[in-house]
């Protein structure tokens, strides 16, 4: 098993890809000839020539909906936008267009398009460029978003969005691409959308988490002293309610890890359904570790705060476990924001 | 009939009904029967038998039938909620085309899209557009299908003079260019979006001129005149074909009526549709085919009949099961 | 009190402001000559004239960023996207640009910026005119989302919207235009934002509702068999949390009718919060009636059935009184969709 | 000081800074001082002293001092994340560019913001925008502002050539046009969107061709020429205050560096850098007011040393405190 970085995961999952499907084309702004603004591309336009790795102008709803028109033709077309908030310039062609096809052909016709997107904060990119924005996506039928929490499940993930038959997005957590970890490659590497993975068993606590949020919620749980189970959410949309409502089942107390915000994040589907599902099992509220409620700051002082840490993750489970009740954020204990 | 023996006739029926597009009397002939549909929704809608919006194209018809003529069956077309004349002149059938709009699951879609939603994926009818723009970039796309594959298909793009103000437009019309792509920009230019006439939206009055800033080819064409959009649709698909790029066509045309269903058009300075219904597409082609009023007024009895019958047979249609809100998400 | 149609409050409200602030303007596409597709800006360009009321492009990143950059330099823009689903090709002008300004200028800007769109189903408009996509705007900090049920929030969202300092959006039932009600105009009839209303007093359990799901609640539970107290939450972004769980302390039951998805729909937030804050309290869990997740089909018989009504939210309701569990929903028992 | 009087000083400073511009010698030395200021960041940047992307404009001096030197500062101003050149040329203290960067609460947001996020609403710049097209339609809306209040403000929106292929780029000058609106469009050609050419997704080389599909005169300008510069905008600038409407202005000029602090250009054809170092800004402009080259190297040198200075003064100030990032949302 090599040992890989995420961003290099990517590449060979690309690669992979384009290898064993002659239909894969990948394109994007500065993905061929300069290999990707983070090197997620690297060397696929030398190996796979510029007919299947494409270069575009700066113009997102224009190659977005290319992708549409060819993937509702024929092709499997993965794009890469730079950063996810540029699709709030082309949000249409993936919502209301590439996510309806299906539905307006009476099945007649699919979009097997990819949107790879980096994603996150922590890396002092400013407020327009460090957000998640998987609220953009959720509610709207017939599409996926999976996030990828180390090198294995970018590759795995990502082959199997590539080989989905409908419109997948696959958030890359930005910060995560240098991190390495060994990759099982080929078909066996390959994770199906939909599926939870569990971490680390446990029985007195499930943690549920996504994307970056999930190393750091390994590292605060590490020491064992909380026997807490810890699930690696993998695909957000849909996400995984069989295993989570299965170990919450057990462990009876639910905490979600989010880079999302308070208000609005994901984790109030989970923590909704869980509640109903399970109501009167649980010992305790399911409790959730947030964003606040405010952009991505640039101080470095203030976006390491913004965004959940071990220690903090720590410290909110410790009194989650203690108090039985789920506690107020850090920023209602200070008195900085009522949200 | 089944249903399902029902569909694959009317998928049989919609590729004869497009091969007899290579006869002038038939491209009439067509061009009689969308008028005879529009009109037949009109009152249907008037009448309360079907509901939501409608958006006529009438007085467009050699539009539509120049460009389902100089094509074939597997290009791709991409076209917007003014969707009835390119459909019929692709060859989706009159039945399937009112029962979609009816809610049915005769319609071309089951009844699931309707009005602003026809397709017919085996005469290269995607799923029409509602939002204004979004199909300039898909019909890329599909062109860029057929360069990869080295086929010889091309893709077609039909929108509005309005839809020349959105930014998908030019995004899409910059990236055909640099890419080569073999698809061709059809701009029905009708003089008005919605309400509101070209010049307080528009600074320029030849949208060709559009294709400038894309080092394309923008012509200007009389979208009254079949034999002028054919010629000027027969150019481009060449050039397209034979890899050397995408065309703006700017089709001079007018609608008759208004927007959509509830619209008078009070807004059109008094004498201009009757300007315009002197070149009306119909009657300028039936002139040139040396065809008498006597003889038109008689194939419009004609087909006027055979739409009555096409649309008893798609109101007789059920609406669809409500599983069918689910299989296709 | 006049009796006004919903388009009609929504004039008043416009004309009341434009005329008690001259730095308010209207923006959309055929608002002005035309007096808008839905005639909700009849005759405003007439009492106003063409330098307030103004027609666009179709061009709506041009014209909404157009407003942005106006309500940052002192003017006090209402937008009409026409369609909600069209801001789909100008989101990031709203939630990137709009909603980051006090924060990029440190507080010395801020955008008072109004977006009106009609939005929802049950009028045959097909999957790409008759969705909420409140969806898109959750999770953006310094956003406000109201949807009006009928003439007098219609009236009283709007006001205060147009006065608020910051980006609001109101989403307008399509469907409620031409409903008919008495409408308290002046100061009196401003609403605050963020502040729902009990429509109606109860002790059994708490139904709230937004928009013209109000309506049809109310219409459930009309017949007083049931003792349902309903709130009509007004504003969604934020929502009016002490109302909601002062009330939901006193029922213990909480049913929320969202013209919404299952998943991702907006009631989820709340089914989490109440769950959290009221743990333990609960007789029986939050109980959601949502749409399916589907498109919004066209045929008047399946729209029809997508689109929760009276008859369906009363049966849900009983069944969740009857039971002390939550329903599942009737694509569930149908057998027709698993979500 | 305390950190307000800090600011009020840094305000005034800035204020008097712009007024500064009138003479040639302190325009002269403004691109010195940027070309100072940005080389100190890229250092700091290289040191591990600050983070996250940085973006320089060296080379294109010539057009942040030109458009600032002509417009006022009730004029409004929107520019990308390249975005030093302006800010520092509209007024923006060295200190608060560095003190942004840095992540400071002397920085002129805050140190909320960062390097792609400068601001200084006294001397009218808008917050820079880090979405390619953003800033046009809000430029628009400024310019729509001094419109309806009937001043005689203008609004200038500044992007890059890769900027003219997004859709937002045409919706604004089509609206500007139909409008009139006094908002003046710059479109700094340096050449390259990030790594890639222009002629790679661009297939005309005049960008000021771009405005002939709106009726708008589109000019184009030596943007390394700081005179050219002022001509071009001191007659757009008239235009614009006159009531007749929009202009284009495309700046040829040359971005030295790559396109943000990692980028090394190895994509530039051999030579083509040292070619445009030839007609370097601030050379040329030294040259044009006689001034020798051993006075320019001392005016390098005391400037250095301010900006030596104002970088301490940046780094000496703190991170913003907790509460900043609740209370500006
Ligand atoms: C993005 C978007 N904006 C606005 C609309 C509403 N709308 C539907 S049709 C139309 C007018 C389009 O005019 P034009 O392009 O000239 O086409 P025509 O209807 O005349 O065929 C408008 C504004 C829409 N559907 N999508
Ligand atoms: C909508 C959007 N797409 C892509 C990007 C990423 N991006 C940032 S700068 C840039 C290149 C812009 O080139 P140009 O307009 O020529 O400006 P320059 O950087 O040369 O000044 C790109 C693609 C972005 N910020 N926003
Ligand atoms: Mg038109
Ligand atoms: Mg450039």
């Amino acid at each position: 098993m090599p040992k890989l970085r995420m961003r290099e995961a990517v590449i060979r999952a690309l690669a992979d890809e384009l290898e064993s499907d002659p239909t894969v084309i990948l394109m994007g702004e500065d993905i061929a000839e300069a290999g990707g603004p983070f090197k997620a591309t690297e060397g696929l336009k030398e190996q796979f020539g510029a007919r299947r790795v494409r270069d575009t102008p700066i113009s997102e709803m224009g190659f977005l909906g290319a992708a549409v028109g060819a993937a509702a033709t024929g092709l499997r077309p993965v794009v890469e936008m730079m950063f996810i908030e540029f699709i709030g310039v082309a949000l249409d062609q993936l919502t209301t267009e590439a996510c309806k096809f299906r539905f307006l052909s009476r099945g007649k016709l699919n979009v097997p398009l990819t949107v790879r997107a980096s994603a996150g904060a922590g890396l002092g990119f400013g407020c327009q460029h460090s957000q998640m924005l998987d609220q953009w996506f959720r509610g709207t039928s017939g599409l996926k978003l999976a996030v990828p929490s180390d090198p294995q499940t970018a590759y795995g993930l990502l082959r199997a969005a590539i080989r989905d038959e409908d419109p997948v997005i696959i958030l890359e957590t930005r910060s995560l691409y240098g991190d390495r970890g060994e990759v099982t490659l080929g078909e066996a590497g390959i994770i199906p959308l939909g599926k939870g993975s569990i971490l680390r068993s446990g029985s007195d606590v499930t943690v549920v988490a996504l994307g970056q949020m999930v190393k750091h919620a390994a590292a605060a749980i590490q020491d064992g002293q909380i026997d807490a189970e810890l699930i690696d959410l993998r695909t957000l949309i849909p996400w995984d309610r069989e295993l989570v409502l299965e170990s919450v089942s057990r462990t009876r107390r639910l905490v979600i890890v989010e880079e999302s915000p308070y208000s609005g994040g994901w984790g109030t589907e989970i923590a909704a359904e869980v509640s109903r599902e399970l109501f009167g099992q649980l010992l305790s509220p399911v409790h959730r570790i947030t964003l606040p409620d405010t952009p991505v700051p640039y101080a470095a002082s203030l976006e390491s705060r913004y965004l959940p840490n071990a220690e903090v993750i720590r410290s909110q489970i410790d009194a989650y476990m203690t108090s039985g009740l789920s506690p107020e954020p850090w920023w209602r204990l200070e008195g900085l924001a009522r949200a | 009939m089944t249903d399902q023996t029902q569909k694959d006739f009317l998928v049989e029926e919609s590729l004869r009904r497009r091969s007899e597009l290579s006869s002038p009397e038939n491209r009439l002939d067509r061009m009689i029967e969308i008028r005879a549909v529009e009109g037949k929704l009109q009152s249907l809608f008037n009448d309360g038998f079907i509901r939501g919006s409608t958006h006529l194209s009438n007085g467009q018809e050699a539009i539509s039938v120049g460009i389902a003529a100089t094509i074939t069956t597997s290009d791709w077309v991409t076209c917007t909620y003014r969707g009835h004349g390119t459909a019929l002149s692709l060859g989706v059938t009159p039945t399937a085309v009112v029962g979609e709009i009816a809610g049915r699951v005769i319609g071309c879609v089951g009844g699931l899209g309707g009005s602003m939603h026809l397709c017919g994926v085996e005469v290269g009818l995607l799923p029409t557009f509602a939002i204004v723009g979004a199909g300039y970039p898909v019909a890329a796309g599909a062109a860029l299908t057929a360069q990869y594959q080295g086929t010889s298909d091309i893709a077609v793009a039909i929108c509005g003079d309005g839809a020349t103000n959105i930014g998908a437009f030019y995004e899409t019309l910059n990236l055909a260019s640099i890419w080569k792509l073999p698809v061709i920009f059809v701009v029905e230019n009708n003089l008005y979006g919605e309400y509101s006439r070209i010049q307080l939206t528009t600074p320029i009055e030849d949208l060709a001129q559009r294709a400038d800033s894309f080092a394309m080819p923008g012509v200007i064409v009389d979208g009254q005149d079949l034999d002028a959009v054919m010629d000027a649709m027969t150019a481009a698909v060449s050039r397209a074909r034979a890899g050397e790029g995408p065309t703006l066509l700017e089709m001079k045309t007018y609608r008759y009526s208004g927007h959509s269903r509830a619209d008078q058009a009070n807004y059109r300075p008094a004498g201009e549709l009757d300007e315009w219904l002197l070149r009306d597409p119909i009657n300028l082609y039936a002139h040139s085919l040396g065809i008498s009023d006597a003889e038109l007024e008689e194939r419009r009895r004609v087909i006027n009949a055979e739409v009555d019958m096409a649309t008893e047979v798609a109101l007789a249609s059920p609406e669809p099961p409500i599983a069918d809100l689910f299989e296709f998400v």
